[in-house]
């Protein structure tokens, strides 16, 4: 594609939205200190210029935790450089994202083992042992 | 999965972990653009949601819209919404063919009246039905016939939802849109040309969420996606405000990525979710690929003067006509003056 | 046809079409009116000249006539002033020109645009107001005033509503501006907004007529 | 002072006896409203068609009027006292008639009636108005058409109808006729000034009015001195001497006309290359501007107002004055009828500056003059007076403004309204007149 490449198209773009978006992930970290209830916000829902999506990750920097789950396609959980901020990427099993979002919470709700699955993993785990 | 099935069992059949499933909802309710708080309401919904008939019927159209469905994520978190739902007919896509494609719509209508979806894709023509049949069956006697028993329409496409480019000035079948021949069914319009591949799964994901349609803007179109405008929406926006244009496709301001709006884009006057959900599994969008917004899921959208003259421009044939004006306008300023002149004329050899 | 393309479209043609055939005729039967030749001898050898500069000269008044009438005049500055810089350097309007005369000129950015569009709403407010509540200006008001004024202010209201996507939605805001501004087309000829062509030609006159007398008009 | 208070009491009382000396103008009121507009259609040319188009109802001509200015009364606004002519040019002249029609009301007597409050004793037809406009409006020559509509409808008001209808039957004016002025000649003469009266050939002809007979006789006194002076081969016609003209004042077309055609045929009679006219502003119009119109073609002499002929006089340095200034003061009044419908700016101004006097002009001067409002036959209606009163002291307070020790002016009219409107205001500011000012001093 190196044909495509050489056309001249500066992205000195900006949408606006950046830093909006980093203020509202700022009063949601102070709801979440106060003890009220974390937010989840979707980026596809917000207009962001090219190159813009790659600017919010970078400004919000890698934090000490990362987790990779593998559930319909892999999953990447990666706090941010601020506590209580966490950025959720879904992929399909074809490694396509189909899903972005900032978390501020104390923990995203899927690292958790879910009581469904757990359920299921004890009726697993007798099968298991009865056998 | 089986008829009687609630989609989680399904899923759960399948081997997906609840952490899946919640990863599932997740993506259908971003898909559906419903906020991420609705996420539990989500998830219970969809875990006992109950698969749904659909029959999906073609008229005047370009397979554009079921190209535009197909080729886009398969397979995804979308296909399993595919899987989610029991696609009885759609005569590009169904194995069957003949009469037992026909026999297996017959069928689908039959066992599921009152309760299946209906998708339709393409316009109606009603100038002769002949221009347009099923199975020696026209368009219009198959649209009537296929509504009477549905739950709800679905319009995929602008041909469908407004006539689209078969309506098009002469519009020589006399195309009209399902709602212009439906008027006792619920129809969702997903307009476009062709619409975004999520915003059809992302309506479909509604209905199976909710069984019920979603809310819809005043052209009948599902709001959460074209409530707002493009432009609005438009990374390029900030370029608008500043009054920086890019004057031709190939200068300087088209270059930086410059607004379009002098170019023709209709992004200020065209609603659809483009600049937001994107195209291309979210790659671009015809705006950020550096050519202004056609406003393909607006009714009459090839009638609206160009696609490359700008919208405060006026739309019309010629400037004769105000030469014509001109020249009328002349001659009845002539002819006044002289009609006046005569009349003061008349009165100057008078006494007073 | 929705209310936008009938705006855009033959809505624009006829009102345009309207404008010139009033205007042309207004003015070309004025023109063709009967002219009375002066036959006494004139003060100056040259009348031209002096027409042409009172088009120049009566865009301000002596200073002692200033003072009288400093509220009128300066408002009557600021709001052309404002009005045409919105019409003429408003990218939008500049693309609707084009599309019209087949050529274009370079604008403002939109958001400054928006400023002398404010303040001429605002004046023209003022002056309507002024226009209820003065007594001079109540006794001379006829309803052409009102009318014009009340057009004028509605083409601001709409563009600055469209602009801002404030009301209803986009296309039905913009298509109300592009009636009002059409309104305006046709309302020009039959009323006293016909003075963007008359100033011109009476100018000229005054300052032929006073030229003749030796003073300076 | 030359002019003594006995001669202006007996002419003010005159004056208001005229009213019961007009002989009726009475007429259906169908036939006032079509010979009203039979004047306009006679009238209405190009120019004034652009007078009636372009007006858009900005009420800055109110704002320099002196009625107005003084009255704040609305109706005073001066583009409203032409609004029948404008409704009657909207309804039937313009190209755009039939459109108008639909709105716009005919006109009826009462409009008439209205206006003659508004044209003859809230305007003098000043043209201030004129010199603000932004569209560049005649409006006093429209106001002025209105006055012959009028006058055409019978509705010139009585004093002036009076006038007029005596200087149209009789040929004179406030009873001074060629006798009065014989008298005045030989009473003159007495004096050594010699008048050359009814001379078959001579270079000049030179003109004065009823007013300087009865009162300002100094001034015709002053001309002939000037005349004598300069050794001018001139003469005064005791047929025709009186260059007011009532008829235009009144906006009596026809009476105007023949006022005017008897000064040009004398004047040509005597082969006169040029005509003075004394010190009166709507004389000066009459002759100067509208004569030729009147006649048809250019005549064949040139009409010089008395100030502009000393003016040029003293700047050719044929004639030569002293040197008086010492430090007086004085400031100069513009008569609105010479100065803004004449053009004489710099010619009085040229006599002021040979005599050596320290001239402190008015704020408004030159063509933004405040007009002291007695112009256009206003002196002569009575039921005006306070209104004119009040105009009057607007210019009063310019004047003032100025602290010059004298004023001077070079209008007959602007001086009897300074002396007998001052009077009433206790204002004894003195009052001179130019050419009475220069054939006193003048140079030996």
């Amino acid at each position: 594609m190196s044909s495509l490449d050489t056309i001249p198209v500066t992205a000195e773009v900006a949408s606006g939205n950046v830093k909006p978006l980093l203020h509202e992930v700022r009063h949601a970290l102070k709801r979440l200190a106060n003890g009220e209830d974390g937010t989840v916000i979707d980026l596809q829902s917000i207009p962001l210029a090219p190159g813009e999506e790659a600017r919010i990750e970078e400004l919000l920097g890698k934090g000490e935790v990362r987790a990779e789950l593998d559930a319909l396609g892999p999953s990447v959980v990666q706090e941010t450089s601020y506590p209580g901020v966490w950025l959720v990427t879904h992929s399909n099993t074809e490694q396509v994202v189909v899903g972005r979002f900032i978390e501020v919470t104390h923990m995203p709700e899927l690292l958790k083992s879910q009581q469904a699955d757990i359920e299921h993993a004890i009726s697993r785990l007798e099968h298991e042992l009865e056998s | 999965m089986r008829k009687n099935q609630s989609l989680g069992e399904y899923l759960q059949g399948q081997g997906v972990s609840r952490r899946g499933f919640l990863k599932f909802c997740s993506a259908t309710a971003s898909m559906m653009a419903l906020p991420p708080s609705a996420l539990a309401q989500v998830a219970e919904a969809l875990a006992n949601a109950r698969r749904p008939s659909v029959i999906w019927l073609s008229f005047q159209e370009c397979t554009g819209c079921t190209e535009s469905l197909t080729r886009s994520h398969a397979p995804t978190v979308e296909s399993l919404i595919f899987d989610a739902i029991s696609l009885d007919y759609h005569h590009t896509l169904q194995a069957a063919a003949g009469h037992g494609a026909e026999a297996a719509r017959m069928a689908a209508m039959e066992e599921n009246a009152g309760e299946y979806l209906l998708v339709v894709d393409g316009s109606i023509p009603v100038g002769n039905p002949a221009y347009s049949t099923i199975a020696g069956i026209s368009n219009l006697d198959m649209l009537k016939e296929t509504a009477a028993n549905a739950f709800a329409i679905i319009a995929v496409g602008t041909c469908a939802a407004f006539g689209g480019l078969p309506h098009a000035d002469p519009n020589p079948t006399g195309a009209v849109a399902v709602s212009d021949i439906i008027t006792d069914k619920p129809i969702i319009n997903v307009s476009g040309c062709p619409p975004i591949p999520v915003v059809i799964t992302g309506v479909l994901a509604h209905f199976l969420t909710f069984g019920a349609i979603p809310e819809l803007d005043a052209l009948g179109r599902p709001a959460a996606f074209f409530g707002q405008n493009i432009h609005d929406r438009c990374y390029r926006r900030p370029f608008y405000e500043r009054g920086q244009f890019a004057e031709t496709f190939d200068d300087e301001g088209a270059r930086k990525g410059w607004c379009l709006y002098k170019l023709g884009c209709k992004g200020p006057t065209t609603y659809n979710a483009c600049a937001t959900l994107k195209w291309n599994e979210g790659t671009s969008f015809p705006i950020q690929s550096g050519h202004g917004c056609i406003g393909c899921s607006e009714p009459d959208f090839w009638d609206k003067g160009g696609f490359y003259n700008p919208i405060s421009a006026g739309m019309w044939g010629s400037r004769d006509a105000l030469l014509g004006a001109a020249a009328a306008g002349a001659a009845l300023g002539v002819g006044s003056a002289l009609a006046a002149r005569r009349r003061q004329k008349k009165a100057q050899g008078t006494e007073i | 046809m929705t209310l936008l393309d009938f705006a855009r479209g033959p809505g624009l043609q006829w009102s345009l079409i309207i404008m010139i055939v009033g205007l042309c005729w207004r003015v070309i039967g004025v023109f063709l009116g009967r002219w009375r030749k002066d036959l006494s001898r004139p003060r100056s050898d040259d009348l031209v000249q002096g027409g042409l500069r009172a088009i120049i000269t009566r865009s301000a008044p002596a200073p002692e006539l200033e003072k009288n009438i400093r509220f009128q005049h300066y408002t009557g500055y600021i709001w052309h002033i404002g009005f045409f810089m919105t019409v003429l350097l408003y990218e939008p309007h500049i693309a609707f020109f084009k599309s019209i005369l087949g050529f274009g000129w370079p604008g403002l950015p939109s958001h400054l645009v928006v400023i002398p569009a404010a303040i001429t709403l605002a004046v023209l407010v003022m002056l309507m107001i002024r226009r209820m509540t003065h007594s001079v200006m109540r006794m001379i008001t006829r309803t052409d005033d009102y009318l014009s004024l009340i057009i004028i202010i509605s083409t601001l209201v709409t563009g600055l509503m469209a602009y801002a996507h404030m009301g209803p939605r986009y296309e039905t805001m913009l298509a109300l501006h592009f009636i009002s501004v059409e309104l305006l087309f046709i309302w020009i000829p039959f009323s006293k907004l016909a003075h963007m062509f008359f100033w011109l030609l009476s100018r000229y006159r005054i300052g032929t007529f006073f030229e003749r007398k030796g003073v300076k008009a | 002072m030359n002019v003594t208070s006995t001669a202006i009491d007996q002419l003010q009382e005159e004056l208001g006896a005229l009213a019961a000396r007009a002989k009726p103008t009475d007429m259906p009121d169908e036939e006032r409203v079509a010979r009203a507009k039979h004047v306009f259609v006679k009238r209405i040319s190009m120019g004034l068609a652009m007078n009636l188009e372009s007006c858009i109802d900005c009420g800055m001509c109110a704002e320099v009027c002196h009625f107005y200015m003084a009255t704040r009364d609305p109706r005073f606004a001066p583009v409203r006292k032409f609004e029948p002519v404008r409704r009657f040019y909207r309804r039937e002249l313009t190209p755009l008639r039939w459109f108008n029609r639909l709105f716009v009301k005919d006109i009826n007597v009462d409009d008439l009636k209205e206006s003659q409050e508004l044209v003859y004793d809230a305007c003098t037809a000043c043209g201030r108005c004129d010199m603000v406009c932004p569209m560049g409006i005649g409006i006093s020559e429209t106001v002025h058409l209105m006055r012959e509509s009028l006058a055409a409808a019978g509705l010139i008001p009585e004093e002036l109808r009076a006038v007029d209808q005596e200087q149209r039957e009789k040929g004179t004016v406030l009873g001074v006729g060629p006798d009065q002025f014989r008298k005045v000649v030989q009473e003159l003469a007495a004096e050594g000034i010699a008048i050359p009266v009814d001379k078959e050939q001579a270079d000049i002809l030179v003109l004065s009015s009823a007013l300087n007979i009865r009162l300002f006789r100094q001034s015709v006194a002053g001309t002939a001195k000037i005349m004598n002076k300069l050794g001018a081969d001139w003469t005064m016609s005791s047929r025709c001497f009186d260059a007011s003209n009532f008829g235009y004042l009144s906006g009596d077309y026809p009476a105007e006309k023949t006022v005017t055609l008897r000064i040009i045929d004398a004047a040509k009679a005597c082969g006169a290359s040029r005509v003075i006219v004394p010190e009166c502003g709507h004389a000066y119009v009459a002759l100067r501007w509208h004569g030729a119109n009147m006649l048809g073609e250019r005549p064949p002499f040139r009409t010089m107002a008395i100030s502009e002929f000393i003016g040029r006089e003293i700047e050719a340095g044929r004639l030569r004055v002293k040197e008086i200034g010492n430090g007086k003061s004085v400031t100069f009044h513009d008569s609105c009828r010479l100065v803004r419908h004449g053009g004489l700016l710099t010619e009085p101004r040229i006599a002021l500056r040979a005599l050596g006097l320290d001239l402190k002009e008015m704020e408004s001067r030159g063509r933004t003059a405040i007009c002291c409002g007695g112009g256009e036959g206003s002196n002569y209606i009575s039921k005006a007076e306070p209104l004119r009163q009040r105009a009057f002291e607007i210019k009063m307070r310019e004047v003032d403004d100025t602290s010059a020790d004298s004023l001077v002016t070079s209008c007959d009219s602007c001086r009897y309204n300074f002396m007998t409107k001052g009077a009433k205001a206790n204002w004894n500011h003195p009052v001179e007149s130019l050419v009475e000012l220069v054939a006193n001093n003048l140079a030996d």
